[in-house]
């Protein structure tokens, strides 16, 4: 599904966010991406989404080139992917409904599909009384939700969650990603940056960890640290 | 098909969308398309009347052709002739030296009695006196009529005729290059707000993009709210324009019917076409360049 | 007094940081700027035209005041005296009626012989032409003048010079008209733009006053940078036309000797300061305003 | 330091984010307040800090009342309060260095003890060499950092942190939380919104839990649950 060969991604300003990494995840895998904050995971993720272009190396997601893709072939790409962005990136003029609406949108759903679907994956993450608000309206947690719940809409055969967690308490976390397990189960590939130790400690999937920009560890069924 | 047509719903939903939410950024850009092309309209009324003044003040230009003395009809029948197939001429009226005599003797007042004193002589030519359908050509014209046997002299206010010709060439030059001026000036405002609209916007069109829509996507929209937008500014200044000049002539030829003003509708409503198609025309060419800048992610 | 010290090194170097990283902002508002102002002094130089020709023409009337025959010396100067103590004369000229007969003659032509076939005798009066300091008093003028002893006659165009007057009077309405419309124009463009790019800039503002910035330490670097902008985009509008106007008067003048343009620099420098201050004005109000709507959180 | 007397906030769309809360935060206190997504804790913060108006109640800090006080001395309250927002709304065209500067400039500190004090917390929360970069260049974790080294810069006499780990790795988090332990030892009252289970139940500080708008618990020497 995913393949690095040897990436590298020096920002214009000289940071070395990712060093030489090399790393292939296959489908239906559920991977942990974890490391200390400024390790390079959301470069690496922004890398398969296309939102950075690597400085060196060659990355492949779902066998075709992410360098040498034509521009107008990037938004398949994303359509493929479910994504949830650290920052959330919720459009601030359209209500929770028309956010996750939107994503069904640009892939061409029609309108009865979309009524019936986005109530489902809001029910999903507990927010279907919220729908007709708008982000700025909605406390941290229930943004981070709707983030989450755009990119499970289309039901995406990769998930690729950065930091889905950072703003939810133990309780709503686990629903969340019990949910990526069950998704997972049904053949999504599933890619989880994260910093909540008890989870990945918990669920013991593949962990790639990152330091400095350097894959210092990646192991199957891993821990979020190793005693040191 | 379906998808096309779901395609079209979705602009059209979304623009209004838009169009309902984004209130003040809309005034802001509606505003200042009215206000641009209201001043640009201005400026072409201008240039209009100007023109139309000029020319009409220009077509007023007459050529006198004083004859020779003795000439019998044929005579007279024959220079007409011949002054009416010069090039330019529109209209030739024939003065006799006794309707001179009368003008002259009206202009000293009754009192000055010149008829008597000049005991029954008169000293005052026949002549033509010839309107141009092209002033443009009176001096050729006069040269040439002057050339005609049994034409004495000829006479146009030479001089005088050819300074009001430069002052009107000067007129249209400086009322178009006011108006290009203008032109370019609404241009760069109405791009500048509409550029301004979308950098206030520039997180959600990038937002779209990463969500995986294509460029297409993202576009259309803001290009028939652009359009909408440009539309809607520029119905309102053709109102307004309208309805101020049309009110301003219409004071204006009571007051001073003799003042040539440009009051053909068909001509307004070319300009107000014009001025409408402007507005449209930049909405969405200016939403086009702007969005564009912000789709790059 | 440190404290003043640092806060106004504080406001000038947010200010200019801000200057230089928002380039695409500033530039959009100082372009308006220059833009609005431009148009507004294209409208001003337009108005000052057609108000310094109409004035020109208007005191090119002349009033003719055509005497009675066989007063003598005394007579004349009697009448002269009394007519330039009339309101709003300027000058007055004896015309005998010698040169009137010989203007004549040579309107006919030489050939025509008119003197000859008077046979003598000269049917003319003798008369004074009148100059008008006050072209609107013409009117009175010629009333009054028609009164004194002597006079036989008055004449000054009548209805032409009404006209006239009544020309140059809307030539000056719609002028003004347009002029203040493109002022009213010129401040919203100005306003607007100021708001859109404070607009862009909300959400900085309100970090600020979360972080425990009061009203006046966000708003001051904005008004100083406003102010910046405002006069930047001023003196790039005066410097344009000002550069502009005197290149086209320059050559107007050249072709068109007789028209008469303002090239009184006085006039200029009076009207370019105005659009400066203008600029500064509306750069510093306009950010104030805008500034104002995002502060309060 | 802190009291609310039956404050209720009902945002305009009917939302009940708070419900008649009653509480004392005494000064030199280290208080956790947690509770699921949704619960009302940031509205809580959000009415000390007067972003928002509570509908009914009465609300003072450090001895002055929230709702009497004029729009002119709302500066000065947030002055002594030193706020990590969940949010971290740094200043986008400043560089880290400058959103720290922004917050001495604000109460008048000279350009030598900016020259010194801000280097000084960058390197407490680890970020020195990120002085000069723009937040958009910074991971989320960096960010979340600036927005606490900003709080910190001004040694304020209440520290309020909303959820200031939640994109933080568990050895930057328990580094942060130490520090804020430390200044509240030299006598800052401390306020912390958060998630992070473990780091609650280690302290065992005073917690406040929120459910649903109403003050549901509110022990000394808390966990941040109780086993349901
Ligand atoms: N646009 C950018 N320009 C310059 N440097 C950047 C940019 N984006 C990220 N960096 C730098 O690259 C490094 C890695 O950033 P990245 O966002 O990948 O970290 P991360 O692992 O996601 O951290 P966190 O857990 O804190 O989110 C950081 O040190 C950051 O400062
Ligand atoms: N401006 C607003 N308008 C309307 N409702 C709002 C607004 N802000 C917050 N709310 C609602 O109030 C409730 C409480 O929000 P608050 O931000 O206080 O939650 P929180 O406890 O901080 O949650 P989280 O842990 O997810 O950040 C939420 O359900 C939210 O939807
Ligand atoms: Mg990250
Ligand atoms: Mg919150």
């Amino acid at each position: 599904m995913i393949q690095f060969f040897n990436v590298s991604k020096f920002y214009p300003n000289g940071v070395k966010a990712l060093v030489g990494a090399t790393l292939h995840i296959e489908k239906g895998e559920f991977v942990f991406l974890v490391g200390p904050s400024g390790a390079g995971k959301s470069t690496l993720i922004k890398l398969i989404f296309r939102e950075e272009l690597p400085t060196k190396g060659q990355i492949y997601v779902g066998g075709r080139s992410i360098i040498r893709m034509k521009r107008r072939d990037v938004p398949h790409l994303r359509r493929q992917i479910g994504m949830v962005f650290q920052d959330f990136r919720l459009l601030p003029d359209r209500t929770v409904f028309e956010n996750v609406a939107f994503a069904m949108q640009v892939v061409g759903a029609g309108p009865q599909e979309i009524k019936r679907r986005v109530p489902e994956v809001l029910e999903l993450v507990g927010l279907k009384e919220r729908a007709q608000m708008y982000p700025r309206q909605l406390s941290g947690g229930e943004q981070q939700r709707v983030a989450i719940a755009r990119a499970l809409v289309n039901k995406p055969t990769l998930l690729i969650a950065d930091e889905p967690t950072g703003n939810l308490d133990m309780d709503t976390s686990w629903e969340i990603i019990n949910y990526f397990q069950e998704i997972n189960r049904r053949g999504t590939t599933v890619l989880i940056a994260t910093h909540a130790r008890e989870i990945v400690d918990t669920l013991r999937q593949r962990v790639i960890a990152l330091d400095r920009g350097r894959v210092v560890r990646d192991e199957h069924q891993g821990v979020y640290a190793h005693a040191t | 098909m379906l998808m096309q047509l779901r395609m079209a719903l979705y602009v059209f939903q979304e623009a209004f969308r838009s169009l309902r939410r984004n209130g003040w950024l809309n005034f802001a850009a509606a505003g200042t398309t009215a206000v641009s092309l209201f001043v640009l309209g201005i400026a072409v009324l201008l240039v209009v009347n100007t023109n139309y003044i000029s020319k009409t003040v220009e077509s007023n230009v007459e050529i006198m052709a004083y004859l020779d003395r003795g000439l019998d009809q044929n005579d007279l029948k024959a220079i007409r002739t011949q002054i009416e197939a010069t090039p330019g001429v529109k209209e030739v009226r024939f003065i006799s030296k006794e309707e001179a005599l009368a003008t002259l003797a009206k202009r000293f007042g009754k009192e000055s009695k010149l008829k008597e004193s000049l005991g029954g002589t008169n000293p005052l030519p026949d002549a033509f006196r010839i309107r141009m359908s092209e002033p443009r050509q009176v001096a050729s014209a006069a040269a040439s009529i002057n050339r005609l046997p049994g034409v004495e002299k000829v006479r146009y206010g030479q001089g005088v005729v050819e300074k009001m010709f430069k002052l009107t060439a000067w007129i249209r030059l400086i009322s178009m290059v006011v108006m290009g001026l203008l032109g370019v000036c609404s241009v760069f405002l109405i791009a500048t707000t509409i550029r301004l609209t979308m950098f206030a916007r520039r997180r959600e069109i990038s937002i779209m993009k990463w969500v995986g829509a294509t460029d297409w996507f993202v576009r259309w929209p803001f290009l028939l709210e652009g359009m909408i937008l440009g539309a809607a500014g520029a119905l309102v200044a053709v109102a307004v324009l309208g309805f101020s000049y049309s009110a301003l002539t219409g004071k204006l030829q009571e007051v001073l019917a003799f003042l040539p003003v440009v009051r053909d509708y068909r001509v307004l409503i070319h300009l107000f076409e014009g001025l409408f198609t402007a507005g449209i025309g930049l909405g969405l060419v200016g939403s086009f360049i702007s969005v564009h800048r912000y789709l790059r992610v």
